[in-house]
């Protein structure tokens, strides 16, 4: 689609600068969650862009990777509390592979304070609305991940 | 090529209000391989249904995006549509426009654009969308009750008189559980055993159930409508089908009267060869190995004793029995495990549960819990129904009841309400005062549940009529006095309401405890692939629109185990939980959502890893060989009877030889480029 | 009499090359690893013969990863937009002479059937400025393929160190002499290379074995050891095989061509997965007759200069050297 | 023990108890150890045992060229002893099919960068506290001067070689580690040295070599050789038995095994988790209640 209508437009530079958040979200869980942030109109600002699959388990750490390949400033994750995993153990598993790929990312130099991880239950629409809120300010205030975008460029 | 049908929904005003639908539509109409994008202010109703099946007709779409609510709201409805248009339901995606968009943000350039963008990534997905069949599985018509209390009973009838064959699998060797060791229950006060018999005998009776006593669930395999269960029928040292229960051999056993019975709490005692109750089922005697003389002396190479064989007239006694395990299929398997009290003493097996020290049970004979109270007053009892105190037979004439032993207690690591404690006490307390008309029945509460039909009456009335004394307070400890020279346990407790502390001399103390789930329900929840919480109770698929499915398909569960309840509730429960069964039962394939995992298994390494991932043991190691019968190699393979779609295995795949279908990487990527400034 | 510059000459001449907007390549050192990269300060550069770089000066001809067009989707067209950037001037200093000699070898490949525009202009565009070697390592054979320490086949000039702060310049092609124009003072000083390596085997015996033994096992057997990494490829200054790959999204992309290495497996699967070479060997040998005798037929030269540096970087110890060698010993002297 | 090496290998053969034996011999330039695979008893005297002995044979395991050859003995170090405990749990060897022959390991030298051999060991070498391969079917060498090496190593193991490395990597700033991954990553061809020569990477197609969907770059662009180096790192977690094959292999010369080493001590330090422990799970296909999850919120 063209550039004019995304929120990132312009994002190069700092000021009006709108960061691209990515969300890996549960399909139980978080998206639900985010439904219900929804249902009570809970207002919180556009930079998110939700991708929904169904279970935390699912989210493969190669998504992050892409996810600043196309241009994200900051990346959440998130799902069911811990026992709450509509598939049981999704959940478990994946704060695992997040906890050592955390590690990684910190020795390569990729800034996590741009990869936020949460659980999100679907009753927690507040929670939702914070977060995202609190994401999208903190992005705004690190700026564009000018690392990552000019790797890209270089490409 | 792909045409892609793009719906935008007004919602009414809902979506229309903060996006630009016009605009949306304008904008989406631009994207590559979209043929047609419509806006209309309800997509989900008969007209708006009816244009997106128009068009599918008109351009013959290959894929349809509905973009207005949660696809928790709709996504089945529009699969609906565009089935009936002729499209495979699979082909249809939805972007949140309304919850995700329009119902959280106000500034309308701001909503429109973010509009714009969930759609592309919509129609990014779409565009790599599969047309699915749905998932046929074929049905075992046979279904597996573990547990043969009260739950398990009622569930096992229900599905017998369903025309269903019904393995009843019991740890114990006998059914009945729990149940058959009350004495009166509440509200009605009538006789648990006078309620519970005639269905013990139904289930054993009933040609539809096979009774498999004394034996305990083994291994599960397959998948919902296809299990193999593997059942360890336990050494009983009785063929019971010879046995004629004559009791002949239990009254001659030389250890009769000499070792303490778990039926009745250790309060009473049995023989080395046994029933547990007189009105067990079936009425077929057990050997204790660990008590038998024999048995004891044949690991030694000798053959002692022996008396219980030689008067058997049946020849019903073999010392040389051995375990046995035995291989059912069914279709559906019933939980019903029940509870047992938590353990009062310090040593605990959960290490984040403590016990209640200060109360001294187990170091004072006569500081009993509510269990062992049941059997004292009960007819069938130990000591037939009179209250005597287990220390020294005395009947008590002051009786301490401590609700909440363990339940609603943070510091001792249980948190929630054991539900019946109130309503049992309040029956203790009557049935107490009625065989001991001077006695005196003391109650420590915290506060007093008891919602239900004819519930809060009946507590009124143990204290209005029976005179059960209620202090709301707790005991911070027990001693054991000497008054007179007979031995009483001082509570020390406090009574909140008066203010002011209140010190009870009580000749017996019960001891309300927590109910936790029975032994060994995690390690069997495990084989079945069922979630439990913290405590190990067994978790339901939803609380409150799927409370007996689990989430393990064609496992449901009822009764105790899958949290504190009482008899009418276990039973409704119970029913339920039979009913679903039925129902899946009484088809001849099950239908599956075909959004589950699947292996390229030409370039599977067979790692493993995914085996080891998969939360519903659905993925095995599978051989490939030609068609002489020569070994290629190995591959990971998906039961696709099993995989509930979540797709973890996708993530630990090094190779990605596994994928996710309806979220396949190639769907999801796409969706990430889609966002590609 | 020659012509002779003094390092500061050398530097001040790439300086000024700089200046006017050229790219300068030149050897950068860390730690005991040189590697031609564009460099902007000449004090970064280190300038002094080394039989052993980390790369060759081929990825400035024929990089590693590069973009030939790219596309835009809109609506139902595709707008195409040509690769910009890859027609700028070049100066290439410190190749080794065996470096440097494959580009007249690759010339022909690449203006051949198809004239590869991005190659040519690179070419046309650079001048590459050679170090005569002044030693050479056991992985060292050029003298057996034809080359030299002192070799100028490919160099635009070669320049020989002297050992006391200069080089003598020896221009070989009028790039050459027109970048050093102004910039050498005569001497009646000469440089002169290291001897050349030795080498106990005849190349083209071996070429005569390779192309009579296309079934032989002991391809297989002296492959053993080889892993299947691009290792010895992309080092090569001659391996040239690419791959084109189409990246971005659905909407938005280019097409971008990356060096490919005939010792992977993935090199010639077929799309039914029936894969022509299948095993070690069949790759070894593929690399081999390429260079020896494929190669030659079709372009009348080795596609080999006996650098060694496959067999310098090859983590199993492997390489074209000790394959030769293997198939001289245990092919060509066996079967006399 | 050389000597002893030769021995037992040419018992094997004379044996018929394997039909190959992959060991380490003077293939290479210049006499460079690489591996050999030995078919006959008469051949033995092709093997040598040195401090130049580098290479994880276990990565010859796995591959159907060498498969072909029959049943196997294979000489090894206990960092790639390690490796073939892996490979056995991963079920990509049957363990009882394989004679592994360990040798004491008193270190390895690093080559120099135009492949001749240094005078310094590895720097896994310099935090090693396993000179005695463990699980083998044959131990060569001697196992009390393993014991005394180990304990020599044991006060530093935390502290020098890679460790020593990575640490002052994690000292720098994220923006610092950046830079200078991305100097290092320049240089990267995608030649897959590092796959190749890793006895765990084994993949029947390697995920960098598909491309529906690309999940990874294929160029050497800058965004495709980071997105690979962390997936090859990432795809070692609770794997990676730190032999240093990758490091070794890189013509590049990046020191890639500092990122397995950062998951290495991740595993360790998080989960208590040491790769190459016979029957034990995978890390990453396992969880705990208890993992941490000071991270989430």
């Amino acid at each position: 689609m063209s550039s004019e209508t995304t929120a990132g437009a312009g994002a190069n530079s700092s000021a009006g600068f709108e960061p691209k958040i990515v969300a890996f979200v549960c399909n139980w869980c978080t998206y639900l969650g985010a439904d219900l942030a929804g249902t009570n109109r809970l207002e919180y600002p556009a930079n998110v862009r939700i991708i929904r699959l169904p279970c935390t388990g699912r989210i493969d750490f190669n998504l992050v990777v892409k996810a600043f390949e196309v241009g994200a400033d900051a990346v959440l994750v998130s799902g069911c509390h811990p026992g709450d995993c509509h598939y049981t153990a999704g959940n478990f598993h994946a704060r695992r592979r997040w906890k050592l790929f955390r590690e990684l990312l910190d020795t390569v130099g990729i800034d996590t304070n741009r990869i936020y991880f949460s659980w999100i239950s679907a009753a927690e629409g507040a929670k939702f609305q914070s977060l995202v809120t609190e994401i999208v300010e903190k992005t705004r205030a690190m700026g564009p991940y000018q690392d990552y975008r000019s790797l890209v460029a270089e490409s | 090529m792909a045409k892609i049908g793009v719906f935008t929904c007004w919602c009414g005003e809902n979506i229309a209000r903060h996006v630009d639908v016009e605009a949306v539509s304008e904008a989406i109409s631009k994207l590559p391989g979209v043929a047609c994008s419509m806006n209309y202010k309800y997509m989900c109703s008969e007209p708006g249904q009816s244009l997106i099946s128009e068009k599918i007709k008109e351009l013959g779409l290959t894929g349809v995006v509905v973009a207005s609510c949660s696809p928790h709201m709709h996504l089945k409805t529009f699969r609906k549509t565009v089935e009936l248009a002729g499209v495979n339901p699979y082909m249809v995606e939805m972007a949140n426009i309304r919850e995700q968009c329009s119902w959280v943000h106000s500034d309308k350039a701001v909503a429109t654009a973010k509009a714009i963008e969930l759609i592309g990534i919509a129609v990014a997905k779409v565009r790599r969308n599969a047309a699915l069949q749905p998932i046929k599985v074929p049905v075992t018509k046979r279904a597996m009750v573990i547990g043969a209390g009260v739950a398990g009973i009622q569930a096992a009838l229900d599905l017998a008189a369903g025309g269903v064959e019904v393995i009843l699998v019991e740890r114990e060797p006998s059914v009945g559980g729990k149940m058959a060791g009350l004495s009166e229950t509440f509200p009605t006060l009538d006789c648990s055993q006078c309620i519970l018999t005639p269905r013990m005998v139904e289930v054993g009776q009933h040609p539809n159930i096979k009774l498999m006593t004394y034996s305990e669930v083994e291994k599960v395999d397959g998948y919902v409508g296809n299990f193999k269960v593997t059942v360890r029928k336990k050494a009983r040292y009785v063929d019971i089908a010879k046995c004629t229960g004559c009791g002949t051999c239990w009254n001659a056993c030389p250890k009769k009267n000499k070792i303490p019975n778990s039926f009745d709490y250790n309060l009473g005692n049995r023989g080395a060869i046994y029933i547990p109750f007189p009105q067990a089922v079936p009425a077929r005697p057990t050997i204790d190995a660990d008590n038998c003389l024999r048995l004891q002396s044949m690991k030694k190479g000798k053959e002692l004793c022996g008396i219980c064989m030689k008067n058997c007239g049946s020849q019903a006694i073999n010392f040389h029995d051995q375990d046995e395990l035995v291989e059912f299929d069914v279709g559906a398997i019933v939980v019903a495990t029940g509870y047992k009290l938590y353990s009062i003493g310090k040593e605990q097996e959960n290490p984040n549960i403590k016990g209640y020290g200060e109360y001294g049970y187990g170091k004072y004979k006569d500081v009993i819990d509510s269990l062992q109270f049941e059997r004292i007053i009960s007819a069938s009892g130990p000591t037939g129904g009179e209250p005597k105190r287990p220390s020294d037979g005395m009947t008590p004439k002051t009786v301490v009841f401590i609700q909440c032993t363990g339940s609603r207690d943070n510091a001792k690591g249980i948190t929630y309400c054991s539900k019946i404690c109130c309503m049992y006490t309040a029956k203790h307390t009557m049935l107490f005062k009625h065989k001991v008309h001077d006695g005196a029945a003391h109650v420590f509460y915290m506060d007093i549940r008891s919602g239900g039909k004819m519930y809060d009456e009946f507590v009124r009335r143990a204290i209005e009529q029976d005179g059960a004394l209620y202090h709301r307070g707790r005991v911070s400890k027990i001693e054991e006095i000497k008054v007179d020279g007979v031995k009483k346990y001082r509570c020390y407790g406090a009574d909140t309401l008066a203010g002011e502390p209140c010190v009870v001399d009580a000749d017996l103390v019960v001891l309300a405890c927590a109910m936790v789930p029975s032994d060994g329900v995690t390690k069997l929840a495990q084989k079945l692939s069922v979630g439990y919480n913290e405590y190990g109770f067994l978790s339901e698929s939803h609380p409150k629109l799927r409370p007996v499915e689990t989430n393990a398909a064609g496992v449901f569960v009822c009764g105790a185990c899958q949290g504190p309840k009482d008899i009418p509730e276990t039973v409704a429960q119970a029913s339920a939980a039979a009913g679903k069964a039925l129902i899946m039962l009484s088809q001849p394939y099950l239908t599956r959502e075909p959004e589950i995992a699947t292996v390229d298994e030409k370039l599977c390494a067979a790692c493993g890893a995914c085996v080891q991932t998969c939360p519903f043991k659905a993925i095995t190691i599978e051989e490939i060989r030609d068609r002489k019968g020569n070994f290629i190699k190995n591959t990971s393979r998906v039961n696709p009877g099993l995989c509930m779609g979540c797709g973890t295995c996708v993530s630990v795949c090094p190779s990605k030889s596994v994928d996710l279908i309806g979220f396949t990487d190639d769907q999801v990527y796409a969706e990430l480029e889609s966002l590609l400034a | 009499m020659s012509q002779i510059i003094t390092l500061e000459q050398l530097k001040h001449t790439l300086k000024e090359k700089l200046a006017s907007g050229a790219r300068v390549v030149a050897p950068v050192l860390d730690g005991d690893m040189a590697t031609f990269k564009p460099i902007t300060n000449v004090e970064k550069a280190s300038f002094e013969p080394r039989a052993c770089m980390q790369n060759s000066i081929k990825e400035f001809f024929f990089p590693k990863h590069e973009t030939l067009f790219s596309f835009v989707r809109q609506g139902n067209d595709v707008l195409l937009t040509d690769a910009a950037d890859f027609d700028v001037e070049q100066i290439v200093v410190g190749a080794r002479p065996c470096d440097a000699a494959a580009l007249p070898i690759l010339d022909p490949l690449f203006a051949w059937d198809y004239q590869d525009r991005f190659y040519q202009e690179r070419r046309a565009k650079t001048t590459v400025v050679t170090f005569a070697c002044n030693k050479s390592d056991a992985h060292c054979f050029c003298s057996a393929v034809g080359g030299a320490p002192d070799n100028t086949s490919g160099s635009d000039a070669i320049l020989f160190d002297l050992g006391d702060g200069s080089f003598e310049v020896r221009a070989v092609t009028d790039k050459g002499t027109a970048l050093f124009a102004g910039k050498t003072s005569e001497s009646d000083k000469t440089g002169a290379a290291c001897e050349p390596p030795k080498a106990d085997f005849d190349v083209n015996s071996i070429a005569a074995w390779i192309r009579e033994n296309f079934s032989s096992p002991l391809w297989e057997k002296v492959s053993l050891r080889c892993v299947g990494c691009g290792a010895c490829a992309f080092v090569c200054p001659t391996c040239h095989c690419f791959d084109m790959v189409d990246e971005g999204s659905y909407n938005k992309g280019k097409r971008v061509r990356n060096w490919d290495s005939c010792q992977e497996a993935m090199f010639t699967l077929h799309a039914s997965g029936h894969n022509p070479r299948g095993t070690q060997g069949k790759r070894q040998r593929q690399r081999l007759a390429h260079k020896f005798v494929i190669y030659p037929d079709k372009f009348k030269s080795f596609l080999c200069t006996g650098c060694g540096s496959c067999s310098r970087s090859c983590g199993q110890m492997f390489g074209v050297r000790p394959c030769l060698e293997a198939l001289d010993k245990q092919g060509v002297k066996a079967q006399q | 023990m050389e000597t002893e090496l030769r021995n037992a290998i040419r018992k094997l053969l004379e044996e018929k108890t394997v039909d190959v034996a992959i060991g380490y011999g003077r293939v290479g330039v210049g006499g460079a150890v690489g591996a050999v695979f030995v078919t006959s008893p008469d051949e033995v005297d092709q093997l040598v045992w040195n401090n130049e002995c580098r290479q994880n044979l276990a990565v010859h395991l796995t591959r159907p060229e060498i498969k072909a050859l029959g049943k196997i003995a294979i000489v090894v170090k206990a960092c790639d002893a390690r490796a073939v405990v892996v490979l056995a749990n991963e079920s990509q060897i049957k363990r009882e099919e394989i004679v592994v022959v360990g040798v004491v390991c008193e270190g390895v030298v690093k080559a120099r960068f135009d492949g001749s051999n240094g005078e310094q060991f590895f720097e896994k070498c310099a935090s090693c506290v396993e000179h005695a391969p463990k699980n083998v079917d044959v131990l060569i060498g001697d196992e009390a001067k393993a014991a005394e090496l180990d304990a020599k190593n044991a006060p530093t193991a935390a502290t020098s070689g890679n460790q020593a490395k990575l640490a002052k990597l994690r000292a720098m700033t994220s923006e610092e580690r950046f830079q200078y991954w991305r100097g290092e990553f320049s240089r990267c061809v995608r030649c897959y040295a590092c796959r190749q020569s890793c006895p765990l990477c084994y993949c029947n197609r390697c995920v960098a070599d598909k491309n529906r969907p690309t999940r990874i770059e294929t160029s050497a662009s800058m965004k495709g050789v980071f997105a690979w180096n962390l997936l090859r790192a990432f795809h070692l977690a609770g794997r990676c038995v730190s032999c240093g094959s990758c490091a070794a292999a890189c013509p590049a010369g990046i020191e890639l095994d500092l990122l397995n080493l950062t998951l290495v001590n991740a595993a360790k330090e998080h989960f208590n988790y040491v790769a190459g422990e016979p029957g034990v799970p995978p890390l990453i296909g396992t969880y705990s209640l208890d993992d941490e999850e000071d991270f989430i919120r």
